[in-house]
C-alpha cells in the first residue's frame, strides 16, 4: 500500500470521509441544508479525485480491490447519479421538516462508497463487503418514511429477500471457493478449459451466484421486489436504487464474467439469454395496464435490465461500450423520470396513480415536456439518449449475431411503447383536473435545477453522442 | 449548404410558432405558413439552377449535398443529398404542407402554435427521410416523424382518437424497429467484408451478401416500408387515424407519410438488395394488386368520408409497390408521376370533406345528399377530384397509373391486367361517393354556404396543379429520369 | 388553312371552360350564345377546310407538343387528318351545331342551363379529339372524355337520384369496355413499340402474320373497348337506361356521335382485324345478333325514347355487320346517314314530348298529325330513313349497300345477309308502330307547347339532309377509298346487287304493311298477341332488353355489393386487435403473479434457482 | 455437505412459518450455513481465508438482523401483528 495505491484508491477514501464528516455534522447539529451540502461537497470533491487517479490506472490494490479505467467510469457514474438523488431528496424533503431527513444523506453517501467498492471489487471478498454495504445502507434509505404503513413493509421485504439472496451468493461464492481454493476471480478458471463448467458442484455454485446477482439487478425469476420496493420507497430513494445499485451490480457482473473467463461457457450463456427473454418479455407485459406511474418504472426498469443483459451476452469491446452508453443514458432517464415524479409529489403521499397526471401538460408545460423527454428516451424515440442507447445494444447484439434475442429485443420495446404512450396521452389529455393537485410551481430550485441539467444531459447525448462516446471508448480499451 | 436550411427553417419556424401563440394565434399561422412557402421557394430554387444539369442526362451525382461527420466512432455522417427523385417529392411536400396549414386556420382552434410547432416538425421529418442519404440519419428521421405525428393525432381528433393515435405509433414503430435491425445487420456484414464501419448509402450499396441473409435483411426493410405504405395485411392503421384525425392532419398522414415509404423502397430496397428484390418481386406485388382490389372492395362499403378516401389511398398506393418490384424505367416514371398526382387529389378530397365537416359538422353518407344544389362550387371540385382519383386521362393520376401499369405488363403481364381491374374498381367508389353525397334529392335540406375565399384558393391551385400535370408531365419525367438512370445502373451492376 | 385544324377541338373546350367557370353570372343569351357560338365556329372551320382537305393527297399530321417521353415511349398530343376524320368531323361539328341551336330553345326554362352547355361543349371537344387523335392514348382521352361527358349529362338532372344511378350505370359499363381497351392498348405497346396509329398498323401488318395470336388478341380487346362504347351485344344495357338524361344530349351523345366511336375505332385499326379474321367475324357476328336482339326489344318498349335508343342499337349493329364483313366505306357511310335520320328522330321526338308537358309514354299519346304538323312531317321523313324507304330516303342506299357487301364480300355470307332483311323488316315494323300510335288514332293529351323557330330550323335541315344523303353515295365511296381498302366483291352468284334492293324493299313494305294493319286497322289483334301466354312471357322478356340487366344485376352488382357490405369494418383490423388482446391476457395473468406476499417472492426466487441448476447441469 | 442441508433448511423455514422473527431467524440460519461451507472450504484448502470470510459473514448478519428488528418493531406498532403476511398490501 504505497502511496501511489493511496492515490488511486482516494476516490472511494474521500467518499468514506463525506460519511463520516456528515455523521459528526448531525450529531453536532441537526440542519437539513447543512448536511446535504456537506454531502454534496464531499460527492463533487471525490469526483474531482477522479481526475487524479485517471494517470494512475490500471492498478491492482490490494489483492481485493482493482482500479481500472472502466472501475473509474463507473464510480463516476456513481457519483453523478448520487450527486443528482442527494438534489432530489433536498428537495423532496424541504416540503415536510418535521422528518428528521439529515440521516438519510449519511445513508446515501455509504451506500455509494458500496457500489463504488463493488465496481472495483476484484475478489469475492470485496465482492461480499461491497454488496452488503450498499444493501444494508439501501435497508435505511427505503424504509425512511417511519410513518407510513407501506414503506414499512417494503423496507421488512426488501431486506428479508435481500438477506436470503445474499446468502444464496455466499454460499455460492463458498461452493466455488470449496473448488478452486482461492476468491480471486482472475484464479477461477485459468486451469479448466476456457469456461468449460464441468464439474457439478462448480455449476451450482455459479447458479447461486447468478441467484445472487440476478436478485439485486431485479431480473426475471427475482424480480418480484421492484415494483413493491418502488412504490413503497419514497420517489428519490426509488431512484436511487434504480440507478446506483443496479448499474454497480451490473459493473460488477461484467468484470466478474470477463476477468473469470466463464463468459464463453454455453450454458452460462443459456442460462442468462432466459433470464434475457423472461425480463424483456415480463417487464414489458407486466407494465402494460398499469395505473401506478411508479410501478411501471419499475417494471419499465426490469424490462431495460432484460435488454442490458443482451448486450452483456455480446461483449466484446462493443458489448462493454454499448452497456456503459447505455447505462449512461439509462441512468439520466430513470433520474429525470423520478425527479417528476418527486417533484409532483410530497413525502409520505407519493402521487402514484395515473389519474393524478391527467392533463398535466395544460397546467405545467415544461414539468410535463421534462417527463415527455424522459418517457420517449425510455421509449428510445430519437432526439433522446434512449434512442442512440438502444440503437448501440441492438448494434452490439447484431455484431454477436444473437439474431433471436435482438429480434424480441425489438418486439418488445415496440410493446413497451404502449404503455410509454398510455402515460403521455394522460399527460396530454385535456379533461379537466382541479387545480390545486399539483404544487404551484416547483418549490425549491434544487429540483429545477436537477431536471434541467438531466433533459439537457438527456437530449444532448441523443443528438451529439460523440464527446460521450469517446469517453467510452478510452475507458473500454483501458479495461481491457 | 441550402439543405441545412430547408429543415432549418422548418424547426426554427415550429418553434418561433409556438412561441408566438402567446400573443397572437393569427402570429402563428403566418409563421407556419411562411416558413413552408420559403422552403418551397428554395426547392424551386434548386430545381432552377440545377435545371442545366438535369437535362444532360448521364449526370450522375447528387445535386447539392452536405456531409458532417456527427458520431465518428460509429462512421455515422450527416450526409444529405438531393438528386431528381428526392427533389420533385420535396416539392411536393412542401406544396401540400403549405396547403394543410392554410386549411387548419378554421378548424384547429385550441393551442394553435403547439399544433403549427408539430406540423412544421413533421415536415421537417420528411424533408429529413427524403434528404438523408446516410443509412442512420435515414432511421432517425424516420423516427423522427413519428412523434408529432402521434401528438397531432392525439390532441385534435375526434372522439376516438387516443386509441388510433397508438395504433398508428405502435404500427409504425415495430415497422421502424425492424429496419433498424435489418440496418445494423447489413452495416455489421459490410463491416466484416470491408473491415470499414459506416453507414454511408454509396459504401453500403455493394456489400457482398449471400442470397439468405440478403433476403431476410431486404424483408426487414420492406417490414417497415410495407407498414408506413399502408401495403394491404399492414393497412389497418391508416382508416382509423384519417378517420379520428383533423383535416390538415389527414392530408399530411394520407399524402405525405405515405411517399416516404414509397421513396424508401426506391432509394434504398432495390439498390441495395437486388437479387433479393427480383426474388422477392411476386410477392410483394401480390400483396400489391391484393392491396389494390382489396382497398377498393372495402371504400366501396365505407359511410365515413374520410375512411373510404383513405381506402382509396391504400388502393392507389398498390400501383406503386407494382412499379417499384417490376423496376424498369417505365414503371418508375409512373411510380413518380402517381406519388405525385395521388398525392395532390387525395390532400384534395380530404380538404374538401373536411370543409364539408365543418359545414354539416358529420362525415357520414347516409346523411349527406344533393348538396350539389346547395353547394355547387364545392361539389363541382369534390366531383373533378374524385375523378381525377378515378383515373380520367387528361388528369395526372392517369399518366402514373398508365406508365405503371405499361411497365408492369413488360415483365409481369397477369399483373397488370388485375391491375387494370383495379382501375376500374376505382371508378365504383369515387361515384358512388359522389352519387350518395352530392346528387339526388336535397333529403336533409342542408342549407350551407359555398367554399370560402381561401379554400377555393387552395383547391383551384391544386386542381390546375393536376390538369397541368396530366397535359404536360414532361419536366416531372425529365427532372427525374437522371436519378432514375443512376439508380438503375446501380442495380445493373449488383444484378449477376 | 390546314393549320387551323387545331382550333376545331380547341374552341368547344375553350367555350366549356368559360361556362364552367364564369356561367353562372352570364345572362341566358350569353350563355346561347358562347355555347351554341363554339360549336358553330368549330363547325365552320371545319367547312372552311373542306378545299384543302379534298385537294391533300397524303393525310396530314399536325404535332402539338410532346405528351410524355419515358424510354422509348413517346406519344404526342397531335392531330390526324384523313378522309376518314375529315367526314367524322364534318358530321359531329354540323350535327352538334344543329342540335345545340335545338337545345338552346329547349333547355330555356332549365336552371342549369350554362352548366348543361358546358357539358355539351367539353363533350363535342373530347369527341374532336378522339376522332382527330393521331396514336391509340390520345384516342383514350377523348374516349375517355366522351364516356365522362355522357355520365355528367345523362345525371344532368340530378335532383331525381334514379338519373344519377342511370349515369353512373353507363359510366361503369363503359369503363368495363374501356378497361379492356386499356389493356389492348400494352399489349400493342409492348410487342410493336408505339401507339402512333399509322406505323403501329404498319408494324402490326409487317411483324405479326395473318391470325397470329397477339394480332386476335390486340383486336379482340379493341373489340371489347368498342362494344362497351357503342353499347353492342354484351355491354348494351346501359344505353335503355341513358335516356334518362334531356333529349338533346340522346339526340346528340346517343345517337349521333358517342355511339359511333367504337365503329370508328374499328375502322381506325382495320389493319388488325384483317390480320384477324376470326375476329372480324365475330364483329359482323355480334353485329347481327344485337340487330336482331335490339329490333325485337323496340318492339314491345312503351317510352318513345326508349325504342329510338333500341332502334340506335340495332342501327350501328348494322355498322358493326359492315365492319366484320370489311366493308369498312359502308359502315362510315351508314353512320353518316344514321347520324342525320337518328338526330332528326330524336328532336322531333323531343318536340312531342315538350308539346305534351314530359309524357314518354307513346299509348298516352295519340292523333298529334293536325295537332303539331311540323313534328309529325319530320318524324315521318326520319322514320322512312331509318326503316329504308326505297329510292327516296338516304337511309335505304346505306342500309342496301350494306346487305349487298354482307352477301358480296368474301367474309359475308347468306346468313348474314337474311339476318340483315330481317332487320330490315323489324325497324319498319316498330318504326311505323310508333308513327300510327303516335300521330294517328284518338287524341290523348293536350297540346301545350308549340316549338318556335330555332327547333324548327334543325329539324327541317336534318329531315333535308336526311333525303338528299343518298345521293351522295358515289363520291362518298369514292373519297373513302383512298383512306380505307375498298371491298373486293367475290360472291355474285345469283343475287345480284339489283336483286337485294328488290328483296329489301319488299322487307319494308312487309313491315309498314303490318304495322298499318296492327296498330291502325285492327287494335285488338295487337292486344290479343300480346295477352296469349306466350305473347306476353316474350313480350316480358324483350321488354326486359332479354333479361341482359337481370343476369348482370345478380352476376356482378350484388356480389360486389354484398362482399363490400360483410366487410365493412375490414377483416384484416380482427388480427391486430387479436394480437392487443393477446398482450392484455398475458398482462393480466403476470400481474396476478404479484401477490405482495414476502413468502410467494421468496418461493419464486427458490424455484428460479433451481430452475437455473437444472439447466446448467444438463446443458 | 452438511452445509447444503443446514442452508436448504433454513430456506424451508423462511417460506413456511408466518411470524416475523422466525423469518429473520431462518435467514441466520441459512447465512450461518454459508459460513460454515467457507470454512469447510478454507479447511480443505488449508488457507485462513474461510474464516476470515466467516468472521465478515456473522458481522453482516448482526448488522442486517439489528435492521430487521428494528423495522418488526415498527412492523408491531403499526399492524399491531407479527404476522408476515399482513404486510402485502402492495400488489399488482
Amino acid at each position: 500500500m504505497n502511496s501511489t495505491d493511496l492515490l488511486a484508491l482516494l476516490p472511494l477514501l474521500l467518499i468514506a470521509a463525506t460519511a463520516i464528516l456528515v455523521m459528526l455534522a448531525i450529531a453536532v447539529r441537526r440542519s437539513h441544508l447543512a448536511s446535504a451540502l456537506l454531502t454534496v461537497l464531499g460527492l463533487c470533491a471525490a469526483f474531482g479525485t477522479l481526475f487524479i487517479a485517471a494517470p494512475l490506472v490500471p492498478r491492482d490494490v490490494t489483492p481485493l480491490l482493482t482500479i481500472d479505467s472502466g472501475a473509474l467510469f463507473y464510480i463516476g457514474l456513481i457519483l453523478a447519479a448520487s450527486i443528482a438523488v442527494v438534489f432530489l431528496c433536498y428537495g423532496y424533503f424541504k416540503q415536510e421538516e418535521e422528518h428528521r431527513p439529515e440521516e438519510l444523506y449519511l445513508l446515501i453517501a455509504i451506500a455509494a462508497l458500496g457500489s463504488g467498492v463493488l465496481v472495483c471489487a476484484r475478489h469475492f471478498a470485496s465482492l461480499f463487503l461491497g454488496l452488503e454495504i450498499l444493501s444494508v445502507a439501501l435497508y435505511g434509505l427505503i424504509s425512511y418514511e417511519r410513518t407510513t404503513k407501506a414503506s414499512i413493509e417494503v423496507g421488512l421485504k426488501y431486506l428479508v429477500l435481500a438477506a436470503a439472496s445474499a446468502s444464496f451468493l455466499i454460499f455460492g461464492i463458498a461452493i466455488v471457493y470449496f473448488e478452486f481454493g482461492t476468491m480471486d476471480f482472475g484464479g477461477i478458471l485459468p486451469d479448466s478449459p476456457a469456461g468449460a463448467v464441468d464439474s457439478a458442484t462448480i455449476a451450482v455454485g455459479v447458479t447461486l451466484i447468478v441467484v445472487g446477482i440476478g436478485f439485486k439487478l431485479g431480473l426475471v425469476p427475482f424480480h418480484m421486489w421492484t415494483p413493491d420496493v418502488y412504490e413503497g420507497a419514497p420517489a428519490p430513494v426509488a431512484a436511487f436504487v434504480s440507478t446506483v445499485s443496479k448499474g454497480a451490480m451490473f459493473a460488477l457482473l461484467i468484470r466478474f464474467f470477463d476477468r473469470s473467463g466463464m463468459r464463453g461457457d454455453s450454458s452460462l450463456v443459456l442460462v442468462f439469454s432466459i433470464i434475457a427473454i423472461a425480463s424483456m418479455f415480463a417487464g414489458n407485459l407486466l407494465a402494460l395496464l398499469q395505473d401506478n406511474v411508479k410501478r411501471i418504472l419499475a417494471y419499465s426498469s426490469i424490462a431495460h435490465l432484460g435488454y442490458l443483459i443482451v448486450a452483456f451476452e455480446a461483449g466484446g469491446a462493443i458489448g462493454r461500450s454499448a452497456v456503459a452508453f447505455y447505462l449512461v443514458a439509462y441512468f439520466a432517464t430513470m433520474l429525470g423520470a423520478f425527479g417528476v415524479v418527486t417533484v409532483l409529489s410530497r413525502p409520505g403521499n407519493d402521487l402514484g396513480d395515473l389519474s393524478g397526471y391527467r392533463g398535466l401538460f395544460w397546467r405545467r408545460p415544461v414539468l410535463a415536456s421534462v417527463f415527455t423527454v424522459m418517457l420517449l428516451s425510455l421509449a428510445s424515440i430519437p432526439l433522446t439518449a434512449g434512442f442512440l442507447g438502444e440503437f448501440y445494444l441492438v448494434a452490439a447484439g447484431v455484431s454477436g449475431s444473437l439474431w433471436a434475442l435482438v429480434i424480441i429485443l425489438v418486439v418488445t420495446s415496440a410493446i413497451g411503447l404502449f404503455y410509454y404512450l398510455r402515460i403521455v396521452v394522460a399527460l396530454y389529455s385535456r379533461t379537466a383536473q382541479p387545480a390545486g393537485a399539483w404544487p404551484s410551481r416547483i418549490n425549491s430550485h434544487s429540483l429545477s435545477w436537477t431536471l434541467g441539467v438531466l433533459t439537457a444531459a438527456v437530449i444532448l447525448i441523443g443528438c451529439y453522442p460523440s464527446p460521450v462516446m469517446r469517453l467510452i471508448q478510452t475507458m473500454v480499451a483501458g479495461s481491457g | 449548404m441550402i439543405l441545412i436550411c430547408l429543415i432549418a427553417v422548418l424547426l426554427a419556424g415550429g418553434v418561433l410558432a409556438a412561441i408566438s401563440a402567446r400573443w397572437n394565434a393569427a402570429m402563428a399561422r403566418w409563421i407556419a405558413l411562411a416558413s413552408t412557402v420559403i422552403d418551397f421557394a428554395l426547392v424551386l430554387f434548386i430545381w432552377i439552377n440545377h435545371a442545366g444539369q438535369i437535362a444532360l442526362l448521364n449526370s450522375t451525382a447528387w445535386l447539392e449535398q452536405v456531409n458532417w461527420t456527427w458520431i465518428p466512432q460509429l462512421g455515422i455522417h450527416f450526409h444529405l443529398a438531393i438528386d431528381g427523385l428526392s427533389l420533385l417529392l420535396l416539392a411536393l411536400t412542401f406544396f401540400v404542407g403549405a396547403f394543410s396549414i392554410l386549411v387548419s386556420w378554421t378548424e384547429i382552434t385550441e393551442s394553435i402554435g403547439f399544433f403549427h410547432l408539430n406540423v412544421l416538425w413533421i415536415l421537417a421529418g420528411i424533408a429529413g427521410v427524403f434528404l438523408a442519404v446516410d443509412l442512420f440519419l435515414f432511421y432517425f428521421a424516420w423516427e423522427l416523424m413519428l412523434v408529432p405525428m402521434y401528438f397531432l393525432i392525439a390532441l385534435w381528433g375526434r372522439e376516438r382518437r387516443a386509441r388510433a393515435a397508438v395504433k398508428f405509433f405502435l404500427f409504425t414503430q415495430a415497422g421502424g424497429l425492424l429496419m433498424l435491425v435489418a440496418i445494423l445487420a447489413l452495416y455489421f456484414f459490410h463491416y466484416r467484408s470491408t473491415g470499414v464501419f459506416t453507414f454511408e448509402y454509396v459504401d453500403l450499396l455493394n456489400t457482398p451478401l449471400t442470397a439468405s441473409t440478403a433476403l431476410w435483411i431486404m424483408l426487414g426493410f420492406f417490414a417497415a416500408f410495407a407498414v408506413k405504405l399502408p401495403l394491404f395485411p399492414f393497412h389497418t392503421w391508416l382508416p382509423d387515424a384519417c378517420s379520428e384525425a383533423s383535416t390538415p392532419v389527414c392530408v399530411i398522414l394520407a399524402s405525405l407519410l405515405a411517399k416516404t415509404a414509397a421513396y424508401g423502397m426506391i432509394r434504398f430496397l432495390i439498390p441495395l438488395f437486388p437479387n433479393a428484390a427480383r426474388e422477392f418481386a411476386p410477392v410483394a406485388m401480390a400483396l400489391g394488386v391484393v392491396g389494390i382490389l382489396y382497398g377498393a372492395v372495402l371504400a366501396f362499403g365505407q359511410t365515413d368520408l374520410k375512411r373510404l378516401v383513405a381506402y382509396t389511398s391504400i388502393s392507389h398506393l398498390g400501383f406503386i409497390v407494382l412499379a417499384v418490384f417490376s423496376w424498369n424505367e417505365l414503371a418508375l416514371q409512373g411510380a413518380v408521376m402517381t406519388m405525385i398526382c395521388h398525392g395532390l387529389s387525395v390532400g384534395a378530397l380530404f380538404i374538401l370533406i373536411g370543409a364539408l365537416d365543418a359545414r354539416i359538422h358529420t362525415r357520414d353518407l347516409d346523411r349527406m345528399g344533393g348538396l350539389w344544389s346547395t353547394a355547387p362550387r364545392l361539389s363541382g371540385a369534390a366531383l373533378f377530384f374524385a375523378l381525377a382519383s378515378m383515373g380520367l386521362p387528361g388528369l395526372g393520376d392517369f399518366v402514373g397509373e398508365f406508365l405503371i401499369l405499361l411497365g408492369t405488363y413488360r415483365d409481369h403481364p397477369v399483373f397488370a391486367i388485375v391491375a387494370a381491374i383495379g382501375v376500374l374498381a376505382s371508378t365504383f367508389y369515387a361515384l358512388r361517393l359522389i352519387q350518395r353525397a352530392f346528387q339526388g334529392p336535397n333529403v336533409h335540406r342542408v342549407a350551407m354556404p359555398d367554399l370560402v375565399y381561401r379554400e377555393g384558393f387552395v383547391i383551384t391551385l391544386m386542381a390546375g396543379a393536376l390538369l397541368w400535370l396530366g397535359l404536360n408531365p414532361q419536366p416531372v419525367l425529365r427532372t427525374f429520369s437522371p436519378a432514375l438512370h443512376a439508380l438503375e445502373t446501380t442495380v445493373q451492376i449488383h444484378r449477376q | 388553312m390546314l393549320q387551323l385544324l387545331w382550333l376545331i377541338p380547341a374552341i368547344p373546350f375553350l367555350g366549356a371552360l368559360i361556362l364552367a367557370l364564369v356561367g353562372r353570372a352570364f345572362s341566358r343569351r350569353m350563355v346561347a350564345v358562347v355555347g351554341v357560338g363554339s360549336v358553330a365556329i368549330a363547325a365552320g372551320i371545319s367547312l372552311a377546310i373542306v378545299p384543302a382537305a379534298l385537294a391533300l393527297q397524303a393525310p396530314y399530321t399536325q404535332v402539338l407538343w410532346t405528351w410524355m417521353n419515358v424510354a422509348g415511349f413517346r406519344p404526342e398530343i397531335a392531330l390526324y387528318l384523313d378522309p376518314m376524320s375529315f367526314l367524322m368531323i364534318l358530321v359531329v361539328t354540323f350535327v352538334g351545331f344543329l342540335i345545340h341551336l335545338y337545345s338552346a330553345e329547349s333547355m330555356e326554362q332549365d336552371e342549369g342551363y350554362s352548366r348543361f352547355f358546358a357539358y355539351m361543349n367539353l363533350f363535342v371537344g373530347s369527341m374532336l379529339v378522339l376522332v382527330l387523335a393521331d396514336n391509340l392514348l390520345l384516342l383514350y382521352l377523348g374516349w375517355e372524355g366522351v364516356g365522362l361527358c355522357s355520365y355528367l349529362l345523362i345525371g344532368f338532372w340530378y335532383k331525381d337520384s334514379a338519373n344519377g344511378l342511370a349515369a353512373r350505370k353507363a359510366f361503369i359499363v363503359t369503363r368495363v369496355g374501356d378497361t379492356a381497351m386499356l389493356i389492348g392498348l400494352f399489349l400493342l405497346f409492348h410487342n410493336l413499340g408505339t401507339l402512333q396509329i399509322q406505323d403501329l398498323m404498319h408494324r402490326a401488318s409487317v411483324q405479326w402474320p395473318a391470325g397470329s395470336p397477339y394480332a386476335i388478341a390486340a383486336a379482340a380487346l379493341l373489340l371489347g373497348g368498342a362494344v362497351g362504347k357503342s353499347a353492342q351485344l354484351p355491354l348494351q344495357t346501359w344505353l335503355p337506361d341513358a335516356m334518362a338524361g334531356p333529349t338533346p344530349t340522346s339526340a346528340l351523345i346517343h345517337a349521333a356521335t358517342m355511339v359511333t366511336a367504337g365503329v370508328y375505332l374499328i375502322a381506325r385499326t382495320h389493319v388488325l382485324y384483317s390480320l384477324a379474321p376470326q375476329v372480324q367475324f365475330a364483329v359482323a357476328v355480334v353485329g347481327a345478333a344485337t340487330l336482331l336482339l335490339a329490333g325485337f326489344s323496340a318492339l314491345t318498349q312503351p317510352d318513345i325514347k326508349r325504342v329510338l335508343a333500341y332502334s340506335t342499337i340495332s342501327q350501328i349493329g348494322y355498322m358493326f355487320l359492315a365492319l366484320g364483313v370489311g366493308a369498312w366505306a359502308a359502315a362510315l357511310l351508314h353512320f353518316m346517314v344514321h347520324a342525320f335520320f337518328k338526330a332528326l328522330l330524336f328532336l322531333a321526338a323531343g318536340i312531342v314530348i315538350d308539346a305534351l308537358h314530359d309524357e314518354h309514354n307513346i299509348f298516352r299519346m295519340g292523333g298529334l298529325r293536325k295537332e303539331l304538323p311540323i313534328a309529325f312531317w319530320t318524324f315521318l321523313i326520319g322514320g322512312c330513313s331509318l326503316a329504308g324507304l326505297p329510292l327516296v330516303t338516304a337511309g335505304f342506299f346505306s342500309k342496301d349497300l350494306i346487305l349487298w357487301n354482307a352477301w358480296a364480300s368474301p367474309h359475308g355470307g347468306l346468313g348474314l345477309w337474311v339476318v340483315g332483311i330481317a332487320g330490315v323488316l323489324l325497324t319498319a315494323l316498330y318504326t311505323f308502330r310508333v308513327i300510327f300510335v303516335v300521330f294517328f288514332g284518338t287524341r290523348n293529351t293536350p297540346v301545350t307547347h308549340r316549338p318556335r323557330y330555332r327547333v324548327i330550323v334543325p329539324v327541317a335541315v336534318l329531315a333535308a339532309l336526311s333525303l338528299v344523303g343518298g345521293l351522295v353515295k358515289a363520291p362518298l365511296l369514292a373519297f373513302l377509298n383512298s383512306a380505307l381498302p375498298a371491298l373486293v366483291e367475290v360472291r355474285a352468284g345469283f343475287l345480284t346487287e339489283l336483286l337485294s334492293a328488290i328483296v329489301s324493299g319488299l322487307a319494308f313494305a312487309t313491315g309498314l304493311g303490318s304495322a298499318y294493319l296492327f296498330f291502325i286497322r285492327k287494335r285488338q289483334y295487337a292486344d290479343a298477341l300480346a295477352a296469349s301466354s306466350a305473347g306476353r312471357r316474350l313480350h316480358a322478356f324483350w321488354l326486359a332488353d332479354w333479361a341482359f340487366d337481370w343476369f348482370y344485376d345478380r352476376a356482378f352488382v350484388r356480389p360486389v355489393v354484398w362482399m363490400a357490405a360483410i366487410n365493412r369494418r375490414d377483416a384484416i383490423d380482427s388480427v391486430f386487435n387479436a394480437i392487443a388482446w393477446l398482450n392484455r391476457s398475458a398482462h393480466f395473468t403476470l400481474s396476478r403473479s404479484q401477490t405482495g406476499s414476502l413468502r410467494w417472492y421468496a418461493a419464486v426466487i427458490g424455484a428460479g434457482a433451481v430452475i437455473f441448476a437444472g439447466v446448467i447441469l444438463l446443458a | 455437505m452438511l452445509a447444503a442441508i443446514l442452508f436448504v433448511l433454513g430456506l424451508i423455514g423462511l417460506l413456511t412459518r408466518r411470524n416475523v422473527i422466525f423469518t429473520l431467524m431462518s435467514i441466520e440460519v441459512m447465512l450461518n450455513a454459508a459460513g460454515l461451507a467457507f470454512v469447510a472450504a478454507g479447511a480443505r484448502w488449508g488457507q485462513a481465508d474461510g474464516q476470515v470470510m466467516f468472521l465478515f459473514i456473522l458481522a453482516m448478519a448482526a448488522a442486517e438482523v439489528s435492521v430487521g428488528l428494528a423495522l418488526v418493531l415498527r412492523l408491531h406498532r403499526l399492524y399491531k401483528s407479527v404476522n408476515i403476511d399482513d404486510a402485502s398490501t402492495l400488489k399488482g
